[in-house]
């Protein structure tokens, strides 16, 4: 038996590498920022306890403004709903982030360990926002959606979180049984500006 | 299309109806026709209708028809009233007069006849439902559509084209099979067809395996078929007036006035009718005349959009419907494609629903036929639907004596017009139910036997 | 060819570009700029269409959106070809090929025509209701015949060779229209600060200033929409969308806009998208629609030749097109006068002006009026032209007299040659989006025309929708308009302080990553704070115009029913002798006339002949317009290609498709696939020459005698954490929880509040604050949703959280006598059955990843449910299959999954169950909880009459008494065999296969009492008239004892 | 098409975002046992259907997944105000007439 272990994030069918040396013009560009850490966390805000632990834990204040997230060199964190949120570490930290929040957290909390479940694809690019336009009906201008700020939304017939990272960059969590109706879509949306693959 | 007037008129100049029968070999046919007819004849002289009438009339430039029906006064007093005049609300009149001898009635109707959801649907009439209930009391109903043309004296256009319903899945499948299997046993014509026998049967469908959900099988019932539902209104209006009944439009019904328990008049926005049974067939405003006597009744109204694309030449000849992909198709005498959307989820009463509605429902008639692609969309709109929860209707009597509920039809009501009238008639004048309308007693929400059709009403139509 | 009616000069059209194209298989010529309308006036083609009940030649009368008459079938093949654009809004391209949609053998000779003159006497309104019923049987072939005249244009035969997409927008100000209302009211918002869209239907904004010949401030119109585009071009704020029709207006300020992006190129356009559907949210809307001209209703006024006076004058100046040679001119108004300048202008002649009102008071004549008179034109006021002779094209008027309220014919009548009529009966406002929303119309005496109503949408009118038609006053009202709609869309206090929000990492980060994100987040000024001066409007000089008369029906020397055919709808031969019948017959609500009479029921939907219908109706029932009420119209404003609705939801993109870790490997290994809600699920696993029935008996004997393994990932499952997390099993579940012990796993079953089964599955115990829950494959979101609920509404006092992992562990069961073998192979772990018992599970590790092992067995047989983090799916699938080379193991699908779990009676939920089937109908009483403190979900409703009932169905098997014959799913079931139809049926087949194991056929079944009937006979009537036999039994067919899943 | 604004994401979002869940404030019976059937089928499936202002809940599924309730006019659909479960509405049918 060998020892190697063959991981696949749920784009892998899709050759990022092949198509990153073969697409080089493009509006749109793409990335699939694979094999992250994903965690799901619930609490209740209200909760110095919850808060102070989460901050402990992560070295992050817990946004609690909706629709916003925070970052540092370690971690992003994403508010999901009032009592849920996302925090994206690198691959293969998850366990350890979340044994330090199971650590620092007291009172009434849930984390769950969800990094096989989704994928990160990150969108950008001069025409991007046009295909976030026809794929979502959520404002793009930057006066309701600034740099930073996070949305739950329909996008086509699937959902997902939109994170602003900069005027022409998004990420969109993606749930892995729906990455590859993303790929399809995707491609779909961005053929009229040309799609270029990143790595 | 003159030419037919004409052929069809000198057809009947010629060798009179009887020919056409004789070649049928129903000997009965036209005495049947006379008694009707005589039968019509009783309130008042109905101006009989026929091809030969027409060219008669065109040679007074269609200067002396008759009045469809009058415009009365109401009176003081009926023996019974009958709250909506929608198509099931005429045809309840229609059929207590005709085979109850009730004769002294009204419908009283707050907009215009036949302007409710008769006007909105898309005309759909079928029989095949899966529980025994339904299954018999659609069936009764489509019974009365294959001679009500003549009964009514009324051309309604029913076209008994077919009915397919396809299944996209292995569950769909066992669903279809249950349900053709429950309908062979009732007696009604509904058949099992393969892959092969639904792409021989509607050629421009998209059978192949590239769909998103390829088309694995239908039920398909010949008999089903449409009608065109403004006449229906007017069929039993008119044959209604004929028979006496009183036909008070933009009257609207403000209180059910009751007395020792029981009911004994309406207000109206025309003063007060005294009456000693108020039969509600109101739809999506039953809720709101069961609240005038302090009745709850499990409906909820919903907007059901309906769709049609511009006219174009003959090219679908069945009525399509699809529960998964969700959406169904028709095409009517006029060239149109009629299309139908599911429900919204909100309750309204805006007669319109959401876009996206609209949207997916167009997806799911591409995904079906994507040859219509380049088709366009000329009009969509809106009905309120009420809805039961158990996706069938309510025809009951109620602890008030003389009063009497008929709602619930959901997005299935335009088929059941004749049957629904029917058993109406029978439960309002009898003051007991019909045999076949036992089971949509209101008391079944607290027994618990209901009768769930959401996999045959599954798409709304 | 020549363009026999082209003008030499003007116009807007490039006479640089020659475009050829072919009507009726014709090849005629016009220019870049024409629409297909005005290259075929050029071209002097005076019929384009047959009506649709007469069969009677028709003519182009409009040049917009209101067309009735020239509905074509343009395109060249089966593909691309599009039934039923208006000439008047198709946009002439190279080589475009279109033909008419009646018309038999052709358009210009056309043998209906005849018939349609004789038989068409004999079709008034409502003649389908009279007629074709006898005898009944025989509808159908009447309808067969009917049919065939039915519809205008043909579907394409063939898919569409194009793509459509769609883009949402928000803006503050939508702006509906570019006439001169549209424009200044986009300019003055955009001006004000504002994000503003504006949306035309026409290739060019401009609207009814691109046929004016008013100066504004001294420069001609056409040179002021340059100027104002250029400015909203320059604005970064503002989105313009030519050839975009705003089709539909929905609630909460929500607007359909169909873009035609390359109809305008060619038939198709392989490279790019067709059509785009813009859906746009707007804070404010601004209607800058305009107003459609009426024709008036008159003897024989569908005669070719026969036109509304604007679209004359919208040929001439746009199109440089003069469209007959001498004119005739019928007008109840001023501004007609203009079709007769412009054709006088033109230099040709115009015979005569039938003027509807008296004769004024010298003076107070209108300055058009005036100088159609200097310029030697003939003016008759209190005329009409009360009858058109011609049959192809117009060859003579007939004029006369009219009373001074236009209702009789007063003198003698005299006749006019000439070859075009124009007729003028004022304006009706664009008030159709208004409408979309619920708004009633209103009536206006003064504009003798409905406006919008009352709304509840954010919404502005302005110009000729409102009522509002001197150009002066449409530029002054859109920018009044424009500046109000911006104070109110960006005057509203912020929703959220977002944009104050405070500089957080993710602002740092975005500075990092993309520099220039910053700068444009700073550099976006708040322009609503800059003071703007905003333009004022253009000095012009306006011609004074006397009041209009309210005239719709132009009386004849006969009564109406006598008189020539007077058309009020053309498309569908809607007479006013037609009406009058109607309202004569009893259809007085103007809702029964339309219907009735098909009026409005066109392509056009009534756009022409609407306002005119209602006048006559109001004139014969002796009301007044606003009395006979008014019709909603609904959406769509023109039109909408299906392709554009569906946009890019189409194909394999109808419904995403979900996959599985594990989709390469069965997609490599040639599964066949089932669709299983949004889930593509190996179906079973086909070796190359194999009929499914041998691919299931191997499957199925290969996971009995040896080890079979599923890909079971699409199982929901659910993550619960929280003290109390026990607590809320108990009330969701049938069956208790308290005492399910750390690494122990527990069936499950749950219901609904009315008793009736939802979904099933295992929940196993992680910790005692924790739980993972397994769901059905297709209830998944809807249990995730269920939960929910109950907590966030009904029990948020309880500690518990949900989250989905679904998507996060890849699941694959191993299941038969040598899984644990395989297994072992596989991880260092003790899978002992003393270790390891059965509904127990463990965390360990497997092929070297972190794996959780349930053992469960939905088979029957040893099982172990192997569950991976997913990116290790595939890795773990090829371990396993690897280590159980050795053993043979088996890839099965669903179908075999069914058959082995069918052959040990375990229910699937929504296959045997059918929302009216309870826990006690499964004979599954024992996972209803009997002393559970709370009272759970359902458990009240099993108390009901109906379920006290003893002849409820409940769940049994059956076997058929022939052993091979598989009943069919979902035949239903008799007691009694020879009965006569209808049948008294007593439950169905749920579940039904051949069993390799067992050898024999079986099935799962719902019937009356069924656990009663143990022995019992039940009867299969199918559907070639034959009966089967088969007897009630258990529903365990297979180690009923549990022996083999328990080693 | 409904614009709605989501109370606990703060901000107006599309209608597709969210599904609609019939009326608001029907509270489960906290000892169902005690309940005649008539009752009983009164909490099952006996909703107010008015023509006017109803109060009904929805769920903001593709985004923070909360329930929330709603006060919305059934024939213009105009939404008077979105609220927390939990929360009650502060404009009645009542209060409008």
């Amino acid at each position: 038996m060998s020892n190697i272990v063959n991981v696949q994030s749920p784009l892998y069918h899709a050759d990022f590498e092949s198509l990153a040396s073969v697409t080089k013009e493009g509006g749109v560009s793409l990335r699939e920022a694979k094999l992250l850490g994903h965690l799901n966390l619930r609490g209740n805000s209200d909760s110095p306890e919850f808060k102070n632990g989460v901050e402990k834990a992560l070295g992050l204040t817990l946004p609690l403004t909706p629709c916003t997230s925070l970052q540092n060199d370690d971690a992003t964190i994403m508010w999901l709903s009032p009592d849920e949120w996302l925090i994206i570490v690198e691959g293969g930290q998850e366990a350890t982030v979340e044994e330090t929040l199971r650590a620092n957290i007291t009172g009434h909390f849930a984390v769950s360990d969800i990094s096989g479940g989704q994928t990160i694809l990150e969108i950008s690019g001069p025409d991007c926002i046009k295909v976030m336009q026809k794929s979502t009906g959520y404002d793009f201008h930057l006066k309701q959606f600034p740099v930073g700020k996070v949305i739950g939304t329909a996008f086509a017939k699937s959902s997902t979180y939109i994170r602003r990272t900069s005027y022409d960059s998004f990420q969109l969590v993606v749930r892995r049984s729906f990455a590859d109706y993303f790929w399809l879509w995707l491609q779909q949306s961005s053929k009229e500006y040309g799609l270029r693959i990143t790595l | 299309m003159s030419l037919m007037v004409v052929i069809v008129a000198l057809a009947e100049l010629l060798d009179g109806e009887t020919r056409a029968n004789m070649l049928l070999q129903k000997p009965n046919w036209y005495q049947q026709k006379r008694q009707c007819c005589a039968q019509l004849m009783k309130g008042r002289t109905m101006q009989k209708y026929s091809g030969f009438g027409l060219l008669k009339h065109s040679l007074s430039h269609h200067e002396n028809w008759q009045r469809v029906w009058r415009n009365p006064t109401p009176k003081k007093h009926y023996d019974a009233i009958i709250v909506g005049g929608g198509g099931h609300g005429l045809a309840t009149a229609y059929y207590m007069a005709k085979e109850h001898g009730m004769t002294n009635i009204a419908v009283v109707e707050k907009g215009y006849l036949g302007g409710g959801n008769t006007a909105r649907n898309t005309t759909i009439i079928r029989s095949n439902y899966l529980w025994d209930e339904a299954a018999h009391l659609y069936e009764h109903s489509l019974k009365l559509w294959e001679g009500l043309a003549q009964d009514l004296n009324y051309n309604l256009m029913f076209s008994q084209r077919g009915v397919l319903n396809l299944g996209h899945t292995l569950q769909d499948m066992r669903d279809i099979e249950r349900r053709v299997s429950a309908n062979r046993l009732n007696g009604i014509d509904s058949q099992l067809l393969n892959g092969q026998e639904v792409q021989d049967l509607v050629p421009i469908l998209d059978c192949s395996k590239n769909a998103r959900y390829p088309v694995m099988g239908a039920s398909w019932q010949p008999r089903g078929g449409t009608a065109r539902h403004d006449a229906v209104a007017w069929g039993y209006a008119r044959a209604a007036d004929a028979l006496g009944v009183d036909l008070l439009q933009q009257t609207e019904v403000t209180g059910i006035r009751r007395k020792d328990g029981a009911v004994c008049g309406v207000e109206t926005n025309r003063g007060f009718i005294s009456t000693d049974k108020v039969a509600c067939v109101a739809a999506g405003n039953s809720g709101t005349l069961a609240k005038m006597v302090g009745m709850e009744l499990p409906l909820e109204s919903h907007p059901l959009q309906a769709m049609v694309s511009e006219p174009i030449k003959p090219i679908l000849d069945t009525v399509v419907m699809s529960n998964h992909v969700h959406g169904y198709v028709s095409q009517s005498d006029k060239g149109d494609l009629v299309i139908g959307a599911g429900i919204d989820g909100y309750l309204g009463y805006g007669q319109r629903g959401s876009f996206n509605i609209l949207e997916h429902t167009i997806s799911a008639i591409i995904e079906m036929f994507p040859i219509f692609s380049r088709v366009r969309l000329n009009r969509a709109w809106g009905g309120i639907v009420d809805t039961c929860p158990d996706a069938c209707p309510i025809i009951s009597k109620t602890h008030i004596k003389g009063l009497y509920f008929n709602c619930g039809w959901g997005t299935g009501g335009f088929k059941a017009t004749p049957g629904s009238g029917h058993v109406f008639a029978h439960t309002v004048a009898k003051d007991e139910p019909h045999p076949l309308a036992k089971a949509f007693d209101v008391n079944r929400f607290t027994s618990g036997k209901l009768i769930d059709e959401h996999g045959a009403a599954g798409v709304a139509h | 060819m020549s363009q026999v009616n082209r003008l030499e000069l003007g116009g807007r059209i490039n006479r640089h570009k020659t475009l050829n194209f072919t009507f009726n298989n014709k090849t005629y010529q016009g220019f870049e700029g024409d629409t297909l309308a005005s290259a075929l006036l050029a071209n002097g083609v005076d019929v384009v269409g047959r009506s649709f009940k007469y069969s009677r030649p028709r003519g182009i009368i409009t040049a917009d959106a209101q067309e009735p008459n020239a509905i074509f079938q343009i395109g060249s093949n089966d593909a691309s070809t599009i039934p039923n654009p208006r000439a008047t809004q198709t946009e002439l391209y190279q080589n475009l090929v279109c033909n008419a949609t009646n018309g038999w053998p052709n358009v210009d000779f056309d043998l209906m025509e005849t018939v349609g003159k004789v038989g068409g006497a004999a079709m008034p309104p409502g003649f389908y209701y009279k007629t074709f019923m006898f005898p009944q049987s025989m509808w159908m072939s009447y309808e067969k015949i009917i049919r065939k005249g039915a519809g205008l244009g043909s579907s394409p035969l063939q898919p569409d060779p194009d793509t459509y997409d769609k883009m949402h927008h928000h803006c503050d100000v939508m702006v509906v229209g570019a006439g001169p209302a549209g424009l200044s009211a986009a300019l003055a918002a955009a001006q004000a600060g504002s994000r503003v869209i504006i949306a035309d239907e026409q290739n060019e904004m401009g609207g009814s200033l691109l046929c004016s010949t008013q100066l504004l401030d001294g420069m001609s119109a056409s040179a002021w929409v340059a100027n104002t585009l250029s400015e909203l071009e320059q604005n970064e704020n503002v989105t313009l969308l030519p050839r975009s029709t705003v089709f539909g207006y929905f609630d909460h300020n929500f607007l359909g806009i169909n873009e035609r992006r390359s109809d305008h190129i060619g038939e198709t356009d392989s490279n790019g998208t067709r059509q785009r559907l813009h859906k746009v949210r707007a804070k404010q809307v601004i209607l800058a629609t305009g107003a459609h001209e009426r024709p008036l209703v008159f003897g024989n006024n569908d005669v070719p030749g026969c036109m509304l006076a604007s679209a004359i004058s919208t040929y001439i100046n746009r199109y440089a097109v003069v469209p007959g040679n001498t004119l005739s001119l019928m007008t109840t108004n001023d501004n007609a006068y203009k079709a007769a300048i412009a054709w006088h202008d033109a230099g040709k002649q115009v015979t005569v002006i039938a003027d509807t009102r008296p004769i004024p008071e010298a003076g107070t004549e209108g300055d058009l009026v005036k100088q159609a008179i200097e310029l030697g034109i003939k003016v008759l006021f209190g005329h009409a032209i009360i009858n058109v002779k011609g049959s192809k094209r117009v060859k003579s008027v007939e004029v006369a007299p009219i009373s001074s309220n236009g209702e009789k014919v007063e003198g003698e009548v005299v006749s006019y040659t000439c070859d075009t009529v124009a007729s003028s009966g004022g304006w009706s406002p664009v008030l159709h989006l208004s409408s979309h929303t619920g708004s009633k119309p209103v009536w206006r005496d003064d504009i003798q025309g409905f406006v919008p109503g009352k709304t509840e949408q954010a919404q502005l009118i302005c110009g000729g929708v409102n009522g509002v038609y001197s150009l002066t006053q449409v530029l002054n009202e859109g920018m009044q308009c424009g500046a109000k709609a911006s104070q109110a869309a960006t005057g509203e206090p912020a929703q959220e302080p977002l944009a104050d929000q405070e500089p957080s990492a993710a602002l740092e980060l975005s500075a990092e990553l993309e520099p220039s994100a910053g700068k444009k987040l700073s550099a976006e000024p708040a322009p609503k704070l800059k003071l703007v001066e905003p333009s004022s409007a253009p000095v012009i000089k306006e011609p004074v115009e006397a009041p209009a008369m309210a005239l719709f029906h132009i009386p004849h020397v006969k009564p109406t029913s006598r008189a020539p055919k007077q058309f009020v709808d053309y498309q569908n031969d809607v007479t006013a002798a037609g009406i009058e019948l109607a309202n004569r017959e009893g259809f007085e609500s103007i809702e029964h006339v339309k219907r009735y009479t098909a009026l409005g029921f066109g392509t056009d939907q009534g756009k022409l002949g609407n306002i005119n219908g209602m006048a006559i109706t109001a004139k014969s029932l002796g009301k007044t317009i606003p009395e006979t009420g008014t019709t909603i119209f609904r959406p769509m404003y023109t039109p909408v290609t299906f392709g554009a609705l569906s946009g890019s939801d189409v194909k394999h993109l109808f419904d995403p498709a979900r996959f599985t870790a594990m989709h390469s490997w069965h997609l490599a290994n040639g599964a066949e696939f089932e669709d299983v809600g949004q889930w593509k699920r190996p179906w079973y696993f086909p070796k190359p020459g194999e009929t499914m029935q041998q691919a299931l008996q191997r499957e199925c004997l290969a996971t009995r005698n040896s080890v079979g393994i599923l890909d079971a990932s699409t199982l929901g499952k659910i993550d619960i954490q929280g003290k109390d997390a026990r607590e809320f099993l108990n009330r969701i579940y049938t069956n208790p929880w308290s005492q399910l012990a750390v690494g122990k796993c527990r069936y499950g079953v749950m219901c609904k509040e009315d008793g009736m089964v939802f979904d099933d599955g295992v929940t196993s115990c992680i910790n005692d604050n924790r739980f993972l829950m397994t769901t059905t494959t297709g209830g998944a979101p809807a249990v995730l949703s269920w939960l929910e609920l109950w907590h966030q509404t009904e029990w948020p006092e309880l500690e518990v959280y949900f989250s989905t992992v679904t998507d996060h562990w890849s699941t694959m069961t191993i299941s038969g006598p040598n899984s644990r073998k395989v297994l072992e192979k596989l991880t260092d772990a003790d899978v002992s059955n003393e270790a390891f018992p059965y509904m127990g599970w463990i965390a360990t590790e497997v092929a070297g990843v972190k794996a959780r092992i349930f053992r469960i067995s939905f088979t029957g047989e040893l099982s172990f449910e192997i569950n991976v983090q997913a990116n290790h799916g595939l890795h773990t699938w090829e371990a396993v299959m690897a280590a159980g080379e050795e053993f043979d193991i088996t890839p099965y699908g669903t179908e075999t999954m069914h058959i082995l779990r069918a052959e040990k009676g375990f229910i699937i939920v929504g296959q045997d169950t059918d929302g009216s089937v309870t826990p006690q109908d499964l004979d599954m009483n024992w996972v209803v909880g009997k002393k559970k403190e709370f009272n759970y979900l359902g458990k009240r409703s099993w108390t009901r009459e109906d379920n006290q009932r003893s002849d409820r169905k409940q769940f049994v098997g059956l076997k058929p008494k022939d052993k091979n014959f598989v009943l069919p799913e979902g035949a239903q079931l008799v007691f009694e065999p020879n009965q006569s139809i209808p049948m008294t049926m007593v439950g169905h087949v749920t579940s039904s296969y051949y069993s390799a194991c067992l050898g024999h056929s079986f099935a799962l079944a719902v019937v009356k009492g069924g656990l009663d009937r143990m022995g019992q006979s039940v009867f299969v009537p199918l559907a070639d008239g034959t009966t089967v036999e088969a007897e009630i039994c258990s529903s365990v067919f297979y180690d009923a004892k549990g022996d083999r899943q328990n080693v | 098409m409904l614009h709605i604004y989501c109370p606990y994401c703060e901000e107006y979002r599309e209608e597709e975002e969210f599904h609609p869940h019939g009326q608001a404030h029907i509270v489960r019976p906290l000892a169902p046992e005690s309940l005649t059937d008539e009752e009983w089928s009164q909490y099952l499936f006996f909703r107010k259907n008015p023509r006017g202002l109803h109060h009904e809940m929805w769920v903001h599924a593709a985004g923070c997944r909360k329930f929330f309730n709603m006060t919305r006019h059934t024939v213009t659909y105009k939404i008077l105000e979105t609220y927390k479960m939990g929360q009650q509405p502060s404009i009645t049918a009542e209060d409008t007439q």
